[in-house]
């Protein structure tokens, strides 16, 4: 039994005269102790917003949640509202993705973090600032005592984004939810902080959802991966099963665009046409056939099912996926 | 596969997407059009402004009665504070001299409408000026630039630092009572305010990318004041506009009360017959609430209007 | 910050409005308490601040007002009359050329500040102004030193008028004997003026090192003229308090008054400068009574059971002509249409207090020397259009001034009776252009200057003497009328030159008939400014030349 | 920080002068002397002459200027032609009564304004928020001496709650220390004559208050629209902090910032209002006899008050710059 699962996710925004558009639409995935999951897309795929929907930080107006979302056995959805504040930042906490937004610009970064202590771990005055010393220390700020003083504008992008997840590991959380938390950094720094949540998570056992449309980082970290479009799982298989053999033509596309090192020379990157703004309403067909090099009458002909065409757990939601590799290099090519 | 099904397939595509084709790259303008459309704020402003101006405009000549004719002033008695007040042939009474109320106010919107857009316009246009100047002087003009800037904006300062009524009165005072004293006075008291404010736009804009685009391009000084930063800076300009007509109504008002007002009193006008009735109001207040009322509404309709505009232009401030 | 929460939001404002609330209710009890409880304070508002407390440096009413309860002149006017009677001096005389006046002074009369009163005062007094050097020289200082005496022992400016005053001499020590070198119509009228009433010798002394300087670019009044207890006068109250920064006056009752005791205890003069606001802060229980009131409150205030009793008229409002302005004005047919077409019965009617009058000369009926058979020139629209034609002025433009942000004794709203006459002037045919002018300078200036073709002044007399009305208009030619007509001219000097008063009166009237002959201007009316009591006062016997003396006032 | 309000200040001199050199001009042009002031209808064109040869009038305006200069480097502001009193004694004597009055008048709007902006964002659309938005619009739109009068004529004259003029009651005599009535009473031990003070304050501060009580709760109700969804608030949350920490510490903190702001150009144009709610309380400040100078062709005083209502103007916007860069850390730096 997983800490955490989700079934059958629906965000639906609008509604009560504004048009309604369905932000996720019925998504399903489980996250256990120790794991890391990833949740990929391009932006506007869903992703974020599962991850706020989780966080139950989206807002009460306008807004309706439909499925199930268990933590630890426990519907988060049907929980008290203070019964979720209490387990934010405790049990659950979440790193965003621009530190220099997400950081109150008026508070010192040692108020920040001592907050939360307090909060959750009733944490006072001189405790409080030793333990919060030593969480920047320990996500690798150097001289903490004075950064404690500063403000987030004082400190350099990569100290915000430490500082951010000293704040999201302060009360050691069985589950760690980072949207895009390197996106906004250049590229060392970024290194640094995947690192920097590998080790957490490994000490910890922390299971953690990464939400990125960064491949790269996924390979790097996740164990489990999803990927998003237009609000549905399209793809969901193990690390190496999905960069084996990326089955649905999205996930292909992916990874065709990105550069690799094992690539004959000259070879032309493959980037996928068009933008997630050209799509089609899933109960039409795909959603992606409009992209898609591989479409046909059989796409556009109703929502398309997960089904397991390639190995047990590894599903995809295509009428034409790519299965034997051979073909897919002449599709992407 | 076959030609036939290949087109189809196309065509099929295509409708559906049109299904949910989302709309990109909308201008400022017309995305603020639209959303002041769905303003009530806006709304309600337009049409107590529109009331108010086609009231300006046919008022006169729908007046029952001469404005000016004291046609009952033998049933008035000021000085023993007896008042006629609404009856069949006066809707809204007589004033203190035996005329007509309804019609002086009918009339007397037009003067009032008359004042706060003539003292708007010359606080408008004046403040343009000197805005444009300073802000292109301070974006573009270099060193020398900068210097020019900042002694205007010294003198902006200056008049900004003056409470605004006090330097109405003085104006007021050196050029003695009519009419245009008061627009006039109204009007300067506006001009550091669009000053500053089309200057700041300017500067905003002045280091926008695409200024430096057309400036390492080599387009010429004027040009880029004139084609692309000015164009850019507008829009808290005109709004401030609409809120200012609001305030130079009411600042026109004040003059009256400080007794600056229009000096004819056969002409009326909202200010000056609040100014009057003011003596009266223990004994005839609705002598005062009508011109009072009809001031502050017509005001509220600008600011709602000005309001309205900011937020629409301003996305990110949602009233 | 936690004060924002929005619990105690909401508790914060609930406790300002509590506030206001409690503030408010306790206000009231106060107010009840006072109206209750016996009161030893009487409080009175007036339109502006005193200028100084030394009056021989005054000019205005508001400072007279203030003064008069706690100087007094050698002559005074009967209480709430216009004749002349003793003040300091319980009899005078003069002789027959009106050079040499003779004062028999009141025995045991005592100053505030313990001086014995006598002849050698009354010298030290006049002496002293006469002696005035520097800025005391202004106009703006000794405005009615110069009026009456003329100029100084040694005039310093060539514009100020030569020296009427010769001497003053103690007799005995009660017989002050007071020369001057010509006759003149101002006496013995002027001797009743505040300006010229009596200071204890000693507060003389005390302050006679002290200069009125002009340094800077004002005439500052000398520090003594602007604190209580430095100045001491005889009258029934002594100054004992300026608080100006709450534009308070405060006079307590001399004890050793020489006459009748005051009966309130405490007095305090406040300022109020609009009308509506001193009507309130009666209404509202705040004062006890105030002076200028509004002709709209009069009724208002009567039927609401306070006090308003009603001076008799003692000022003229008139419309004048400046013939050098607009040719026009020259035929006296123009002037006449001009004086047909106005409807001075329904001005009086309806724009002034009880008590006002329709006026048929430039000078009140209470004046002697006020003539019943003068020209009349009755409202009639048809007659002065017709007048205009035989003129061949059918389209005769005038412009017309009127001062706005004053109200005067004689003219309680300005603009108002403007805008009647411009409807009357309008019927007859006439096209007016307004022109509103601030009422000083520019009003003022304008007017003196005489560059209005019409405008709406009046005048508020000093002293009953008929000189003192038409003499400042008519004794020669003044750029505000713009003529030059010697038969008018000599008629109004003929008065000024006499010493006996009845041969004066005659000479007056037949100067009115003469003024109305040729019509300089139209005469309106004359109005007594009125004044009002709270419902639980006695008030003083109101005067026409508003010389009210509140120690006759008392609380029921 | 220091070197911020040395060079404002610095920047203060030209702007005084500037000032100065402008009020000369405009006191040239204006018509008339002080003389007709004075006398009234009884002046002749003689006094007029006299009176202004007396006060240099009749000198060409840069001589008059130049001797102000001289003046007030000797800091001497001149003398006051309605009162015939020093100018710097007649500001002494009102300077506190308007400061009073605008304070007062400013603490309500802020201690009002800002809990009910706050409220009214909170509770977006609901009864607060609408009762907020369209009270604060009327409050700008209602011509402030109007407002004045009705508020006068309602809770003073019918219902006698309020004193309806003046500073202070008639025999309350209170010892005048700092000329601030209502803090006079309080270092004197006279309470009563501080309540019967702050009681005369209240009806004109309620007055002057209505503006920038308006403009405050809109700013605020704005700025709280806005904060609301930054991402350090979401941040806030999904730390789970208690509400109130959230809502003050992350939300109001930041968006009193431009709040802040405005309350100090507010302060600065309160002596506008100051000038038309003082003459409806008959108040004795300077915004009353500023009014009454102008009629009176008070140049000394003018020139005297205008020029100090400058500087208190500046210098409120430095205190505001000052104060800002205290509350928010990003200005302290550059």
């Amino acid at each position: 039994m997983s800490l955490l699962t989700v079934d059958e996710l629906t965000i639906t925004f609008g509604g009560r005269g504004r048009k309604e558009s369905r932000a996720v639409d019925g998504v399903s995935f489980e996250v256990d102790q120790g794991q890391v999951v990833g949740l990929v897309g391009e932006s506007g795929c869903g992703k974020s917003v599962t991850s706020l929907a989780l966080m139950g930080l989206l807002p009460s107006k306008g807004v309706t949640i439909g499925g199930r979302a268990e933590f630890d056995g426990t519907d988060l959805f049907t929980m008290s509202p203070s019964a979720r504040r209490d387990l934010r930042g405790s049990e659950m906490a979440m790193i965003f993705q621009d530190p220099l937004s997400s950081l109150n610009p008026v508070v010192p970064i040692g108020v920040q973090v001592t907050e939360i202590l307090e909060r959750h771990r009733g944490l006072k005055g001189e405790a409080a600032r030793k333990e919060a010393a030593h969480l920047l220390d320990r996500v690798g700020i150097p001289d903490p005592t004075r950064r404690l003083k500063e403000y987030p504008h004082q400190l350099s992008g990569g100290m915000r984004q430490r500082a951010l997840i000293a704040m999201a590991v302060a009360c050691a959380p069985r589950m760690l939810i980072a949207d895009e938390p390197t996106t906004a950094l250049d590229v060392t720094i970024q290194a640094q902080i995947l690192e920097l949540l590998k080790e957490l998570v490994d000490q910890e056992g922390t299971a953690l959802l990464m939400i990125t449309h960064d491949l790269g980082v996924v390979a790097g970290l996740c164990d489990q991966v999803n990927v998003l479009y237009a609000g549905k799982t399209v793809e969901s298989a193990g690390r190496r099963e999905l960069f084996g053999h990326p089955t649905h033509p999205y996930a292909h596309g992916l990874l065709g665009s990105i550069p690799r090192l094992d690539a004959p020379r000259g070879e032309p990157l493959t980037p996928i046409r068009g933008s997630i703004n050209d799509r089609i309403a899933w109960a039409d067909g795909c959603a992606f056939a409009p992209r898609c090099d591989r479409y046909e009458m059989g796409c556009l002909t109703g929502t398309p099912q997960l089904t397991e065409p390639r190995a047990a757990g590894h599903q995809v939601r295509c009428v034409n996926p790519v299965l034997d590799d051979a073909k897919a290099e002449e599709v992407t090519a | 596969m076959s030609v036939a099904t290949k087109t189809d397939k196309i065509q099929r595509l295509a409708e559906l997407t049109a299904g949910s084709e989302t709309s990109t790259g909308a201008s400022l303008w017309r995305e603020a059009l639209g959303r002041l459309k769905t303003s009530k704020m806006a709304i309600i402003g337009a049409v107590i402004i529109a009331a108010f101006v086609v009231v300006a405009i046919v008022g006169p000549f729908l007046a029952p009665h001469s404005p000016s004719a004291q046609i009952w002033r033998g049933e008035v008695f000021p000085n023993k504070g007896e008042f006629v007040g609404a009856r069949g042939e006066n809707w809204f009474g007589l004033d203190h001299l035996g005329r007509d109320l309804f019609s002086r106010m009918l009339v007397g919107a037009r003067q009032t409408l008359l004042v706060g857009i003539v003292a708007t316009l010359i606080g408008l246009v004046a403040g343009f000026v000197i805005g444009i100047v300073s802000g292109a002087a301070a974006t573009l003009g270099g060193e020398t630039g900068q210097r020019v800037d900042s002694v205007i904006m010294r003198f902006i300062d200056m008049m900004l630092a003056l409470p605004s009524l006090l330097l109405a009165v003085s104006i007021a005072a050196v050029m003695g009572q009519s009419l245009t004293t008061v627009m006039i006075a109204v009007g300067v008291v506006q001009v550091p305010v669009f000053a500053r404010l089309l200057r700041g736009a300017m500067l905003v804009q002045g280091g926008a990318d695409y200024v430096l685009a057309a400036q390492s391009l080599g387009v010429r000084k004027r040009r880029i004041v004139l084609s692309q930063i000015l164009p850019n800076s507008l829009s808290p300009v005109i709004v401030q506009a609409t809120l200012s007509l609001a305030t130079a109504i009411i600042e026109a008002a004040a003059l009256s009360y400080l007794g600056l007002g229009n000096p004819d009193p056969a002409i009326p006008e909202w200010g000056v017959m609040l100014a009057q009735a003011q003596r009266f109001f223990s004994y005839a207040p609705m002598m005062g609430v009508y011109p009072a009322v009809g001031i502050i509404i017509t005001a509220l309709g600008f600011t709602l209007l000005g309001e309205a505009m900011r937020e629409a232009l301003d996305p990110k401030l949602k009233g | 910050m936690r004060i924002f929460k929005s619990r105690p939001a909401r508790a914060i404002t609930a406790a300002v409005a509590v506030g206001l609330i409690a503030t408010g209710c306790s206000s009231e009890r106060d107010a009840d308490n006072e109206s209750s409880g016996k009161k030893d304070t009487f409080v009175f508002a007036g339109a502006g601040d005193p200028g100084s407390l030394d009056p021989a440096l005054a000019s205005d009413g508001e400072t007279f007002r203030v003064t008069r309860q706690a100087f007094e002149a050698l002559l005074e006017h009967e209480s709430g009359g216009t004749k002349l009677v003793g003040g300091l001096a319980e009899t005078w005389s003069s002789n027959d050329q009106g050079t040499v006046w003779t004062f028999n002074l009141r025995k045991n009369v005592k100053f505030h500040d313990g001086e014995a009163f006598n002849a050698a005062a009354v010298c030290a007094n006049y002496d002293h102004w006469f002696n005035w050097k520097g800025t005391y020289q202004s106009s703006a200082v000794s405005y009615y030193w110069q009026t009456i005496m003329g100029g100084f022992a040694k005039n310093e400016d060539e514009e100020t008028p030569e020296a009427n005053y010769k001497s003053c001499t103690a007799k005995d020590e009660n017989t002050a004997v007071i020369e001057v070198k010509k006759p003149s119509a101002n006496l013995p009228g002027g001797f009743s003026l505040q300006a010229l009433a009596i200071h204890s010798p000693k507060a003389l002394k005390e302050y006679e090192k002290e200069e009125a300087t002009a340094k800077g670019d004002a005439i500052t009044y000398p520090k003594y003229s602007q604190e209580a207890g430095t100045v001491a006068g005889t009258g029934p109250y002594k100054i004992t308090k300026w608080n100006k920064g709450n534009k308070e006056v405060s006079l307590t009752r001399f004890d050793d008054y020489w006459g009748e005791k005051a009966k309130i205890k405490n007095l305090v003069f406040r300022t109020i400068d609009t009308e509506e606001g001193r009507r309130q802060a009666l209404q509202a229980g705040d004062i006890d009574g105030y002076d200028l009131v509004a002709p709209a409150d009069v009724k208002t205030l009567e039927d609401q059971g306070y006090v308003v009793p009603t001076r008799g008229v003692f000022n003229l409002f008139y419309v004048g002509m400046s013939q050098e302005a607009n040719k026009a004005l020259k035929k006296k047919e123009v002037r006449q249409a001009i004086a047909q077409a106005i409807d001075k019965e329904n001005l009086v009617k309806t724009q002034l207090p009880e008590g006002g009058k329709v006026a048929d000369q430039f000078m009140p009926d209470t004046i002697a020397g006020y003539s019943k058979n003068v020209k009349k020139y009755p409202f009639d629209t048809a007659a002065s259009k017709s007048l205009l034609k035989k003129a061949g002025e059918e389209k005769l433009k005038v412009e017309f001034c009127y001062p706005t942000e004053v109200t005067r004794p004689y003219m309680p709203a300005p603009q108002d009776l403007f805008e009647l006459m411009k409807a009357d002037l309008e019927k007859a045919g006439i096209t007016v252009t307004p022109k509103a002018m601030k009422w000083a300078p520019d009003y003022i200036d304008a007017t003196e200057a005489g560059s209005c073709d019409l405008h709406m002044l009046g005048w508020t007399g000093d002293f009953n003497d008929g000189f003192n009305f038409i003499g400042t208009w008519f004794a020669g030619y003044d750029k505000q009328w713009g003529f030059k007509d010697k038969k008018v001219f000599d008629a109004v000097n003929a008065g000024s030159k006499l010493g006996k008063a009845e041969e004066r009166t005659a000479a007056y009237e037949k100067a009115n008939e003469a003024i109305m002959e040729y019509l300089p201007g139209v005469p309106i009316s004359s109005s007594p400014p009125a004044i009002a009591f709270a419902k639980n006062v006695n008030p003083p016997n109101v005067s026409p030349l508003t010389q009210e003396v509140f120690s006759e006032t008392s609380f029921k | 920080m220091l070197r911020l309000v040395v060079r404002r200040l610095l920047q203060l001199i030209p702007t005084l002068l500037g000032l100065s050199v402008l009020l000369f001009l405009w006191l040239d042009r204006l018509p008339g002397g002080p003389a007709s002031a004075i006398l009234g209808e009884k002046a002749t064109d003689a006094d007029v002459a006299r009176i202004n040869r007396a006060l240099g009038l009749d000198q060409p305006v840069y001589v008059q200027y130049w001797r102000f200069l001289k003046r007030i480097f000797q800091g001497d502001l001149g003398t006051s032609v309605q009162t015939g009193q020093p100018v710097w004694d007649e500001f002494v004597l009102r300077f506190p009564a308007t400061v009073e009055l605008s304070l007062l008048a400013m603490i309500m709007a802020v201690v009002v304004g800002i809990p009910l902006g706050y409220l009214a964002a909170r509770k977006r659309g609901g009864w607060v928020d609408i009762g907020a938005v369209s009270g604060s619009l009327v409050g700008i739109c209602i011509p402030v001496f109007f407002l004045g009068l009705v508020i006068k004529e309602i809770l003073a004259v019918k219902l006698g709650f309020f004193p309806s003029y003046g500073r202070m009651d008639t025999g309350i005599n209170a010892t005048d220390v700092t000329g601030f009535a209502v803090l006079d009473g309080i270092l004197t031990g006279e309470f009563d004559a501080s309540w019967d003070a702050l009681h005369h304050l209240i009806l004109p501060a309620v007055t002057l208050a209505s503006i920038p009580l308006a403009v405050i709760v809109r700013m605020t109700r704005a700025s709280v629209l806005e904060v609301q969804d930054e991402d350090y608030v979401r941040t806030a949350e999904s730390k789970g902090l208690k509400r109130s920490i959230v809502r003050g510490r992350h939300v109001l903190r930041n968006a009193l910032l431009p709040v802040v702001t405005s309350v100090g150009l507010l302060t600065g144009s309160l002596l506008s209002g100051a000038v038309l709610t003082e003459s409806v309380f008959s108040f004795n400040g300077i915004g009353n006899f500023v009014k009454t100078s102008i009629d009176g062709r008070d140049y000394p005083v003018l020139v005297g008050f205008i020029m100090f209502i400058a500087m208190v103007y500046v210098l409120i916007n430095l205190l505001v710059d000052v104060a800002y860069s205290i509350i928010d850390p990003r200005v302290r730096v550059h």
